[in-house]
Parts: structure tokens; C-alpha cells; sequence
């Protein structure tokens, strides 16, 4: 074999590296290496001016490999594979070192043990470099159609925006209904729309298009394959109403039906039957019965002719190119005790609120009392201090102070008193705060180390603060009722996101690759995120990042065709002697037994390897490599790190 | 380098695309300092590694070696932490009959955000390693 | 007028005004999807303001490595066509998916394809100004390139400061310097426009109470920004009033946000944030120095920003709920700033050595008038309005037209990516549905 | 430069007659445009003297020995802020060079950079 030549660049990332690694020095250490015909640094490897230096180099001297030492890989491994490919090279010749993240930044507190270790970095991608060979990729076809899971605000405009775009769509909803939390409040800030009514809009416009699926009561259970090519099991549960029910049968029907279980859709204010709908003009229409708590009594059968309680769970399975989450978020249930969280009878939280504001007219009663001094106590479940979630949850401050003053102006004589930490309505709804402030509403706050308490005297029930914005004055507001400003936490229910192994943040809510260059999409390929399943968002929010998503989706499965990595097992048929213990160790069915030349071997299915390698190191005769990642380049790599 | 050795043991790290690397990345960027002489090696599942490599390393002077495990999160299904389970018993039996104290091979779980674990696991594990190896 | 335009046999897909990371994210989202894309900016590089950031929150990466791959994309996607030095004229909208829209490109006086970016005009050049991509800090000349990361990267001359002596020319060993070029204006059509025109800053010379421009060591939260920099000006942390190194730095937050008496009442979302950033990053550049921050509510909102905030309170960063009433410069250059201590109620005064305000967001305005035989709604601050704010963020008043970034109001860099996202998203779906 | 029917080419520039017309001569084109202009403004050619005194004054009073922003203020009778632009400017283009912080870690000193 000729030997190679190639280039070398050393990133000083504009200090970040270069503050605490000496690229220099760094330089120096490798130029001499046998296979380095050039070393240079550079103030950003990913500049274009050093994108098109780094072409010329490789055009001008005949370079069969570059190794680019600078950021990681999950930054800009494919950046500086596409610069490969723009001097034709074949990208897999390139190999990248991480001295930012693992030398630089990680040993900032050790100058010279940073600038060793990035020297030694660097030759181990150097030793990389020499095995990396120029590698056709695979070529798989795409499927034009994306799941989308979770049919609330953000995965019915994803729905909707991908259907524009002619791609399919399955849009799948664990709930019976569709709309998510929007479908449960009426008044929203910055439009006279109400949240059903937007539902009923986006809704309206799904069904009439012939490109969508919508799967209501369903879950994904299965997943197979890969981007491109995901075959997804979905078990549907029936709603046990056959065809469109006439509305007078159903109201019968509810009417008749002896069970009374707490609505969730109301926060447990209310109770509803076992056969029910949440709203009049709830999609889909037709009611559901809700067989967990349903006591098959045949009442409703009897006056609804559409009851079927013969309906079976039906396993439906679809191939899709792209999956977009969407699954969206829990509110926060306060512990026990919590500010009087189920210990005292007038204490509720903020989505509780908001549906019984909604759901009463005249006078605002709570369990036959009158409401006139409410007391909103913030960041319930957010920004705790001992507890795990420190992070704010964004929307609440904006979404209490419109609940208060739709409050003030539904009810009469309404005093809010609205107990904070800093106030966070940022950018234009600041302008509803501002509103707040002048309707009369109070502000008191606190800082973490002094919340307010709640405390009953008697039957009066009284929230004392010390307010740090009159000089720590300690208040004291005897509340009707007490309102518990609760955040927004990850779905409790993760089986999704396990089945996808989806990567979660340090908040326990999905993960994107990077928040700036790829915020919409995971670690999973072909797998994206949008809604406040990745992070607290308001509806505007939610809606931006699932278009992101769609678009993003759309566009790997655009051209009907996407190249995947060839790092796929291979197997040396001289030694290989057929024992099937690597292919009892294939998670993917990928090894198949075959008889050549009058031996049986193992062979590898390119299409269907993932290259993860398992099978390697089960064989007794190692006969098993993974391509790019061969026990020759592991076996350097370790020589030239040791 | 040999002041470098005083407090820093030579450890090979082997971690995975997609799970750990971006936990090691991370304690980098909130500036977690673990031993300079800690060395990662990119491998796309930790079930996929050589007892020979890890045999080698130890050849070539690495006082240790470690193995930032997927754990449950492998995104190549759940078999990943049994099998890799097996192969580091298997090593820890090679090492053994080569007279090396198994204790030089360590496996931890490592989640994508397992920064602050990382760390504290390697600066345990570079404890141990400079009072058996280093006195 | 008419006379001057030239009516080449210019189509694209679709127009985005404004280069910026919102910009600049909409047009590689359109071209990836095969959309012939044509790209404006008025400035001499693509990037916005966001390129010449340090490092941005939460996370710290530098501004530079974010869009510095991002610009090198845009540059040479064989779908983007980039008109940098220009802006855009008239716009008419002649049917569903028709548009004609003027654009103007002024001469850069050096045709960048032959430019190597030697420098060499730079180092000929005599003459001095106050270089507006370091926010005045510093020099530049009149031939010169924009700054280190600019794309595309090449000279250009500053003609209204250029004494046409000849030096730059005699020196350019590639004769890339051409003071014949004369602006033109060309008529182009296209099918959809994404709008993303970003924002101004708050000019705190309307607020005399805090000095700016009389006190030289009041500065604003930019001029910080490139004084921590990669590619900044003094190298280190100086106060430009007397080259000192500052010990005692103090940031006034909502300069001219949350403020209706400078007629801007609303919050803008970022100060905060790149604040606190700011103030860490000092933290570790000048390690003895006291930071404060002066402030009426930290918005720490979004993925990570109150983990941010409280790692900032954990290395010592000083925050104070006060609000400044004025400041005053003593004989040393020092500054004294009167405040009301929120949790004491009382009146204070602090010295510092170095003031930094912060200053808020405010709209770019001017595109609205652009468009003539459409109304392009404005919401009650000037921001380009949103005709359907929660449904689709990314939809204005006219359909075709679409709108991405702070354009719409303020945002951070990540809701303006996002947005970015649902603009072309809304754009693409508008192609393909009156294809 | 290019025919008006063609597509324009990413980050060409404005039209220019240059090559059209063949009396102007490339890399001689300034000339050009001040006589078509009929001169220069005066704030530009006020905006250069001013710079080039400046830069004499600083840089002969840094011949004689290394000043900080203090010292050269007061040698040059000019206001401390200028001088730091304009000494920051000098830095930039590589005739002074930032030389030690004082006691205090407050002010640096600067130097000819020979």
C-alpha cells in the first residue's frame, strides 16, 4: 500500500482552545509523523476562509486524508466531512479529534496536561487516519411519510404542515380526543380565539386532508429499522361506539350510565360517567367509553343502539421514514402538604383554576363558597431549590396573570394576590402585566430562601410573606382560595420515549443535538422533537418548533432516498469457522449462515447491520471487524495515546 | 509526563457515540476537571470491545481502563448491558491469568448527561489506581 | 427612476431579506429542499448580529463556531445566491405566488471573487475611522475587510471616509480594487418572501440620566461583547475612558426596555441572559474584578437559563433588585450610580469603574413601506405582524409573505432558529401548494 | 463585468465599466472617480490630517520611552479616550505594542513596536 499523505489542522477555536492548549506546540508534536505532509493551525477550522484553504490544500498537494483537531465531532464531524467531499475526497477518509471538549475545556486548570493530551489526541486520530479508507455509502430508500406522535397544538400543525408538503402523515394520539392541553382552556392571552375553538380549526383543516391518519386512543408499542424505512406497531384501543352516534342517543346515554369517576380533563373538578366527551364540539365526535371503569351494566347499550362493546384492540402497523415527537408535557403535582396541597380544602392548582374559571358563570364559587381574595402562590414544582427541577417553566407567569385578570373581569369583586419570585413575563407580555398592575392586582415577593407559607387560623386560611419589595414587610392575605402556581414537568408516562431511547436533558425533558445548530432533532436518527416534550413552551413556541420539526423531517425523506454510514460488521471468511455465537448475539437479525467453497461461514447483511459491534468480540477466532472501528485502528490508537 | 504521573493516572476510556461521549463532552464544557491522562477512545456500543484492546492497553503502560457503558440507554437494545457485562468478566479472567489485578478494569454506566458521574467515577477510580500503581 | 433599473431575467423561489441567523437558517432550510433561494443583506458580511457575538447562553459556545459553518453553508449552497451591500426596494405583488421586488446593491468597490483577503490594501491604506464592526472601540481603515470571520471574506472601501489616493489599488496584488463601480438596481421575481430583518438596539443617548456618550466608561452591552470576543479590540479587558483595567463593573439592566417613558414598554427578552453571560465570562477573563448586576427581575425562562443564572450567582456574581436613577462621572473616570434598593427601600449610591448598560430591543423599521399594492401589518410596537400570533407564528398579513426571527418582537438565538424554521417551513408549503 | 442576461453569479459584484472602457485602466481607477467626483470631502482629507498628526505625536513621544494612557495624555494635552482609540488604533496596525501592567493591575504600559 502507497503510503498515505495527509493534512493536519489545528483548531485555536478563538481561545477556546487555544487559551489552555498550546496549538503550537501541538503542531509541532505532529508534523513530523510519517503520513503528515502538512500541520497547520487555524484561528476557526470551520471559517469558510479555512473550509476553502483546507480544499485547496488537499486539491493542490494531492492529500488522500485530513484530520481537523478542534470541537467535537457532534459539532462539526460532518462539516469537515462535507470539505472532504468538496476536494474529492471520500468523506470517510476524514477523521476529527475533540481536543475542545476532551483537552481544552475539560483541563483548563491544567495548561500543560491540556496541550500534552491534545498531542496526544491528535496522534491517535493521526493513527486513525491511516486505516480510514474511502467507503461507499449506503443507499437506502425513503419513505415519505412521517408519525407523528401526539395530537396536541404541536403535532396537529406538524401534521398539517408536512401534509402541505405532501409527505404522509400518521398523526397518532394516545388520549381518546384530540388537542392536547389547548383543548382544555377557553380564554387565551394575545387572541379573542378561544383554545377549543383553535383546536376545532386545526382539526377542521386535518380531515379534509386524504394524506393524514389520524389515530385516536392509540400507542406506539413496537419500532423497527431505522431512518428511512421505521416500521411502528400501534395498538388501538376501541371506543366501543360503532359509526357516529346521534347526538340526542348519546345524551341519553350519558345520562343513564350509573358511573361517576373524576374527570381528568377538568383536573378532578368535576366527575363525568364512564361513557362521555369531554366538550360539545369535542373531535373526534363520537364519545368513548372508558372500560376501566365502565361496570358493563348495558344501560347505555340500550338507549344508544351504537354502543358495541364487541369492539376488539386492533395492532395496526405502518412504515414510516421520520417519527416526530410530540408528546408534550404533565403539569406538576404538588406533594402533599405542599403550600396546603390536599391538606387544606381551598387549595388548587393553576390548571384547576383556569378550567373553573372557564366552567362557572355569575358568581366564582369553590365547594359552595364564594371566591373573593385569591392568592396565587408562583413557581410551584419550578425553580426549587432542593428540589430537581430548577428549571423555570417559562409560561406560567404570563398564563396566571391572564387567568387572574379574566378572573377579575368574569366574577365580581375579585382581589388577585399574586405571591412571586420575579416576574417573567418577558417580551410582549410584559404589556399583560403591565394590565395586571394597573387593574389593581398586588404583588408580593420573595426570594427561594423565603417562600411564603400557607397557614389556617380557625376557617380562615392565610398566605404570610415577608415581601422583600416593601423592605421585607411581613404580609399577611387571609385567601378564599389559594392557587398553586404549578409548572410544567415531563410526561410521567415515558414508554414512548424509552421505546425511541430517546436521550433526556438534565431536565428530564428530551434532548436535542445542540439548541442552536440542531434544536429539533436527537441523537436518533430521523427521530425529531417539537413541543413542549423538549422543554416548557408556550403555544407560539410550540408551534414554531414543530414547523422546525416538519421541516425537518420532510427534508431527510424529501428526495425519497438517504445515504446511511456503510460502518457496518465485516467477516473475515478465512478465519471464520461458523460457530453461531455471533449470530446469537445480533440484536438485528443481520448474520446469516452461508456456504461457500464447501465452508460454512457467517455473512453480514449490509442493509440491515447497524454496526454496533456486538458480535465482534463473541468470536472465539476473531473474525469479526467493524469498519472504522477495526482492532488494527483501535490497536493504534491505543499505541500512539499510550 | 512524569510530573504529570504524581497525581494523574494513564487511564483509556472507552465510550460510546451517541450515549456517553456526549456526557464526557459536557463535563468539558461545564468545566468538570477529571486527570489529563484520561484518554477516550469513540466506539459506537460498549458491547463491541475487544478484550484484546483492553489487554493491549495494558501492555502499552495504561494504568487502567474504562468502560463508560450505555447501560440501559444503548440505543442498540437492551441485550448492550448483559453482553458488555460478559465480555468485562471475561477480560477481568484474562487479566487474571496475565497476573494483572483486575481492579485496573472498571465499567460504570455512563448516561448522556452523566457528566458530574463521569468525573466523579474517574477520579475514584485514578485514586485507586495511583495508590495500588504509584505509591 | 425607472430608468435606472435594470430588468434582468432574475427569478428565484424565494427572497428572505436579512442575512442574519434567522435569515440565514430560512434560506438553507428552502435551498436544502431544492429551492433556488436569492439571499439579502445591507451589511458587507452575512452573519447579522449574532456573528459578531463572544460566546452566547447557556451553553457557552462561541457565537462564531455556531455561525461561522452556517455562513460557509450559505456561501456556497449551489441554491443560495447572496447579495450582500444591498437592499431591497419596492416590492409588488402581481398574483398568488408572483412578486417583483427591487434590490439595490451598492458598490463594494472591490470584486470580492478576485479578492484574497491579503490584507495588503489594509496595510496601504492611510486613513483612520472609528470602525463600526468593533462599535467604535477602535480603528479601522477605509480599505478594509469588515472583520477576521466576515463572508464572504474580502476587502471593501469605505468611500465616504476613502481620500481616493490610490494606495490600496497600487498595493492589491490581484487588481481586485475598482473605484468604476456604480451602484444598480435590479428587478427580480419571485414566488414567496421570508422577512428577516432582525432588530435595532435601544440608542441609550435618549436616556442623558445614564451619560452615555458625555461618560466614556458607560458603554454598552455590544461593546462589551466584542471587548470579550475572540477577534477584540484591546486584546483585554479595558474601560475606553483611560485604557484602565476595570475592577468594579456594573451592568444597568432594561435600558430602554420595560420603560414606556422611552416609549418602549415591553421586555426584550434577551438582556438579561446575555448579561449574565457577560458577567460570567468577566468572572473568568478579569478573576479579581466585582461584577454587579443591577436589575428589576432576572428572566431566566428558557432551557437552561435559570441553571445559568444561579451559576452565575455561585461564582460570585453580585446581582442587586434596584433600579438606577442616575449616573454621575468622577474626576478619575470613576462612576457613580444613584439606585433604589428594591429589598431595603432605600436610596443608594455605588462607584463603579466601568458601567455597562444593557440595552433593549427594538424593531427594525422601514420594511412596511416597502411594499406597495400590499398592506404589511405592523403590531403595536412596529414589529412586523403576526396575523394568526399562536397557529401559525410565521404567517403576516399578506399571504406569501412570511416573517422569521426578531423581526416579530425579541427572541434569543434559539427561538429565532426555530422561528426561522416555521417561516421557511410555512414558505416551502406555500411553493409546493401553488406550485 | 458580465453579459445582463446571464444569472448573476453568488457575491459578484455591482456593474462596473471597468474592461468596457478601455481608457481606465485597472488598479488606476481611484483617479477615475475623483475627477468624476471633482475631489474629495473635506471631512475625509480633515478626518486623515488629523490622524497622521496624531499618530507623529504618539509615536515620537513612545520613542522616547514607554508611556501608559495617563502619560501620554498628559503629554499630549488630548482627552484620555482619545487617546486609548487612537493608541488602541496604533496597536492594531503594529506600530505600538502593549507592553507591562503596573503594580496595581490597573494600567498598562505601551512601546514602539521596532
Amino acid at each position: 500500500m502507497k503510503k498515505k499523505k495527509i493534512g493536519v489542522y489545528i483548531c485555536h477555536c478563538g481561545g477556546n482552545i487555544s487559551d489552555y492548549v498550546d496549538v503550537e506546540k501541538v503542531r509541532q508534536a505532529v508534523e513530523g509523523e510519517d503520513i503528515v505532509f502538512l500541520a497547520k493551525t487555524t484561528m476557526f477550522a470551520c471559517s469558510d476562509s479555512n473550509q476553502r484553504e483546507m480544499v485547496e490544500d488537499i486539491k493542490v498537494n494531492n492529500l488522500d486524508g485530513v484530520v481537523v483537531a478542534s470541537c467535537s465531532p457532534k459539532l462539526h464531524l460532518l462539516t469537515f466531512r462535507n470539505v472532504s467531499v468538496r476536494a474529492d475526497l471520500n468523506k470517510y477518509t476524514y477523521v476529527h479529534a475533540n481536543i475542545r471538549e476532551q483537552a481544552s475545556w475539560a483541563h483548563s486548570d491544567n495548561k500543560t496536561g491540556a496541550t500534552e493530551k491534545a498531542i496526544h489526541l491528535v496522534k491517535a486520530a493521526i493513527a486513525k487516519s491511516r486505516y480510514a479508507e474511502a467507503l461507499e455509502t449506503n443507499k437506502v430508500k425513503a419513505i415519505k411519510s412521517v408519525a407523528v406522535v401526539g395530537a396536541g397544538v404541536a403535532g396537529m400543525k406538524a401534521a398539517i404542515s408536512l401534509s402541505d408538503k405532501e409527505c404522509d402523515v400518521v398523526l397518532i394520539e394516545k388520549e381518546s380526543f384530540v388537542g392536547g392541553r389547548v383543548a382544555q382552556w377557553d380564554s387565551l392571552s394575545t387572541t379573542t380565539e378561544t383554545g377549543k375553538e383553535m383546536i376545532s380549526r386545526l382539526y377542521n383543516d386535518l380531515i379534509k386532508r386524504e394524506n393524514i391518519t389520524i389515530l385516536t386512543n392509540s400507542e406506539v408499542i413496537g419500532n423497527k429499522g431505522s431512518v428511512g424505512n421505521i416500521s411502528l406497531t400501534i395498538k388501538k384501543t376501541p371506543r366501543y361506539i360503532n359509526g357516529s352516534c346521534h347526538p340526542e342517543d348519546l345524551k341519553r346515554a350519558i345520562a343513564i350510565c350509573p358511573v361517576e369517576v373524576p374527570d381528568e380533563f377538568n383536573f378532578r373538578l368535576t366527575t363525568r360517567k364512564a361513557i362521555y366527551k369531554n366538550y360539545p364540539s369535542e373531535y373526534p365526535q363520537t364519545p368513548v367509553i372508558d372500560l376501566k371503569n365502565c361496570t358493563r351494566c348495558g344501560a347505555c347499550e340500550k338507549v344508544c343502539p351504537t354502543v358495541d362493546f364487541s369492539e376488539k384492540e386492533e395492532i395496526l402497523d405502518f412504515s414510516v421514514g421520520s417519527v416526530l415527537m410530540a408528546t408534550g408535557f404533565d403539569s406538576y403535582t404538588p406533594a402533599y402538604g405542599e403550600f396546603g396541597y390536599a391538606t387544606l380544602e381551598n387549595v388548587i392548582t393553576l390548571p384547576q383554576f383556569k378550567r373553573l374559571i372557564d366552567t362557572q358563570y355569575g358568581k366564582l364559587t369553590y365547594k359552595g363558597k364564594e371566591i373573593k381574595n385569591i392568592a396565587y402562590i408562583y413557581c410551584v414544582g419550578s425553580r426549587q431549590v432542593d428540589g430537581e427541577n430548577t428549571y423555570c417553566s417559562r409560561n406560567c407567569c404570563t398564563s396566571t396573570i391572564h387567568a387572574a385578570l379574566t378572573a377579575k373581569s368574569k366574577f365580581q369583586d375579585i382581589n388577585n394576590f399574586h405571591f412571586n419570585r420575579g416576574l417573567r413575563t418577558y417580551g410582549k407580555q410584559e404589556i399583560l402585566y403591565a394590565d395586571s398592575l394597573r387593574s389593581g392586582d398586588i404583588y408580593l415577593q420573595s426570594y427561594e430562601d423565603g417562600l411564603p407559607t400557607v397557614t389556617t387560623e380557625g376557617k380562615k386560611t392565610l398566605v404570610k410573606i415577608n415581601d422583600i419589595l416593601t423592605n421585607g414587610r411581613k404580609m399577611e392575605v387571609e385567601a378564599d382560595l389559594v392557587v398553586l402556581v404549578t409548572g410544567m414537568v415531563p410526561r410521567a408516562d415515558n414508554s414512548v420515549g424509552s421505546l425511541f431511547k430517546l436521550p433526556k436533558g438534565r431536565d428530564k425533558f428530551y434532548n436535542e443535538i445542540h439548541m442552536k445548530l440542531r434544536p429539533v432533532e436527537t441523537v436518533i436518527d430521523g427521530i425529531t422533537i417539537a413541543g413542549a416534550c423538549q422543554g416548557p413552551k408556550n403555544i407560539a413556541e410550540s408551534v414554531n418548533s414543530a414547523l422546525s420539526a416538519a421541516t425537518k423531517s420532510y427534508s431527510i425523506l424529501s428526495k425519497g432516498e438517504l445515504e446511511t454510514d456503510p460502518l457496518v460488521a465485516s467477516i473475515d471468511p478465512e478465519k471464520c469457522t461458523w460457530c453461531g455465537a455471533c449470530e446469537a448475539a445480533c440484536p438485528f437479525d443481520a448474520i446469516l449462515k452461508v456456504e461457500t467453497d464447501q465452508k460454512v461461514i457467517a455473512e453480514i447483511n449490509n442493509t440491515v447491520c447497524k454496526g454496533c459491534g456486538m458480535c465482534a468480540p463473541v468470536c472465539e477466532p476473531d473474525a469479526i471487524n467493524l469498519i472504522a472501528c477495526s482492532s488494527d485502528e483501535i490497536m493504534s490508537m491505543i499505541d500512539a495515546l499510550a | 509526563m512524569a510530573d504529570l504521573h504524581k497525581n494523574s493516572a494513564k487511564i483509556l476510556v472507552f465510550s460510546t457515540e451517541k450515549i456517553s461521549d456526549p456526557a464526557i463532552d459536557m463535563a468539558g464544557l461545564l468545566k468538570l476537571h477529571y486527570p489529563p491522562t484520561v484518554y477516550t477512545i469513540t466506539i459506537p456500543c460498549s458491547s463491541g470491545i475487544k478484550s484484546s484492546w483492553i489487554l493491549h492497553a495494558y501492555q502499552k503502560g495504561f494504568d487502567g481502563v474504562f468502560i463508560a457503558a450505555d447501560g440501559s440507554d444503548c440505543v442498540y437494545g437492551e441485550s448492550c448491558t448483559e453482553k458488555t457485562g460478559r465480555l468485562v468478566g471475561k477480560t477481568h479472567e484474562l487479566m487474571k491469568a496475565e497476573e494483572i489485578d483486575p481492579a485496573r478494569l472498571r465499567m460504570a454506566a455512563i448516561c448522556s448527561v452523566c457528566s458530574e458521574s463521569f468525573v466523579k467515577q474517574i477520579r475514584s477510580f485514578n485514586e485507586y489506581l495511583l495508590k495500588t500503581l504509584h505509591p | 427612476m425607472s430608468m435606472d433599473v435594470q430588468k434582468k431575467n432574475m427569478n428565484y423561489d424565494a427572497l428572505v431579506i436579512g442575512a442574519g441567523i434567522a435569515g440565514g437558517e430560512a434560506a438553507l432550510n428552502l435551498a436544502n429542499t431544492g429551492y433556488k433561494v436569492l439571499l439579502v443583506d445591507k451589511e458587507l458580511s452575512v452573519g447579522g448580529k449574532m456573528i459578531m457575538l463572544s460566546k452566547v447562553f447557556p451553553t457557552l459556545d462561541c457565537a462564531a463556531c455556531i455561525t461561522t459553518p452556517k455562513v460557509s453553508e450559505i456561501s456556497r449552497h449551489p441554491n443560495i445566491t447572496v447579495f450582500i451591500g444591498s437592499e431591497v426596494g419596492r416590492i409588488n405583488k402581481l398574483s398568488e405566488n408572483e412578486f417583483t421586488a427591487q434590490v439595490t446593491r451598492k458598490p463594494r468597490y472591490v470584486h470580492v471573487e478576485d479578492c484574497t483577503a491579503c490584507q495588503l490594501c489594509e496595510k496601504a491604506c492611510p486613513v483612520n475611522v472609528r470602525d463600526q464592526y468593533q462599535f467604535g472601540l477602535i480603528g479601522r481603515k477605509a480599505a478594509f475587510i469588515p472583520f477576521s470571520i466576515c463572508s464572504p471574506k474580502a476587502a471593501a472601501i469605505d468611500i465616504d471616509n476613502c481620500t481616493l489616493c490610490g494606495a490600496c489599488e497600487r498595493a492589491c496584488p490581484t487588481n481586485c480594487i475598482d473605484f468604476t463601480m456604480e451602484p444598480e438596481t435590479l428587478e427580480l421575481h419571485v414566488k414567496t418572501i421570508v422577512i428577516a430583518t432582525g432588530f435595532n438596539l435601544f440608542d441609550p443617548m435618549n436616556m442623558p440620566r445614564y451619560g452615555y456618550g458625555q461618560y466614556k466608561n458607560v458603554i454598552t452591552a455590544l461593546q462589551m461583547e466584542r471587548e470579550l470576543a475572540p477577534t477584540r479590540p484591546f486584546n483585554t479587558i479595558l474601560r475606553p475612558g483611560d485604557g484602565k483595567v476595570p475592577d468594579r463593573l456594573a451592568y444597568v439592566l432594561c435600558v430602554g426596555s420595560r420603560d414606556a417613558s422611552v416609549g418602549n414598554p415591553i421586555c426584550s427578552q434577551i438582556c438579561c441572559m446575555y448579561s449574565i453571560k457577560q458577567a460570567q465570562l468577566l468572572m473568568g477573563a478579569l478573576p479579581m474584578a466585582d461584577v454587579t448586576i443591577y436589575y428589576i427581575n432576572i428572566r431566566s425562562f428558557g432551557k437552561g437559563f435559570e441553571e445559568f443564572y444561579q451559576q452565575a450567582k455561585g461564582m460570585g456574581v453580585n446581582f442587586v433588585k434596584g433600579k438606577i436613577g442616575k449616573i454621575s462621572e468622577k474626576e478619575n473616570g470613576n462612576l457613580m450610580l444613584r439606585y433604589e434598593d428594591i429589598n431595603e427601600g432605600k436610596l443608594k449610591e455605588t462607584e463603579h469603574d466601568l458601567v455597562i448598560l444593557s440595552t433593549g430591543v427594538l424593531p427594525n423599521a422601514g420594511i412596511d413601506r416597502l411594499f406597495e399594492n400590499e398592506k404589511l401589518s405592523l403590531d403595536s410596537f412596529s414589529f412586523i405582524g403576526q396575523s394568526d400570533m399562536l397557529a401559525s407564528p410565521a404567517k403576516t398579513s399578506i399571504e406569501g409573505v412570511f416573517v422569521a426571527g426578531t423581526a416579530t418582537g425579541p427572541m434569543d438565538i434559539p427561538d429565532s432558529i426555530l422561528s426561522a424554521g416555521a417561516a421557511s417551513s410555512e414558505a416551502i408549503s406555500y411553493l409546493i401548494q401553488h406550485a | 463585468m458580465k453579459d445582463t442576461e446571464t444569472d448573476i453569479q453568488d457575491n459578484t459584484n455591482p456593474g462596473s465599466p471597468l474592461g468596457a472602457r478601455g481608457e481606465i485602466e485597472k488598479g488606476k481607477t481611484a483617479k477615475y472617480l475623483r475627477e468624476k467626483l471633482g475631489g474629495i470631502s473635506e471631512q475625509a482629507k480633515e478626518n486623515l490630517k488629523e490622524f497622521n498628526r496624531i499618530k507623529k505625536l504618539m509615536l515620537d513621544a513612545l520613542g522616547e520611552e514607554d508611556l501608559t494612557v495617563k502619560q501620554l495624555t498628559e503629554r499630549l494635552n488630548m482627552p484620555s479616550d482619545e487617546v486609548v482609540y487612537y493608541l488602541m488604533s496604533l496597536v492594531k496596525y503594529g506600530f505600538v505594542k502593549t507592553g507591562d501592567i503596573d503594580d496595581m493591575d490597573e494600567y498598562y504600559t505601551y512601546k514602539l513596536n521596532k
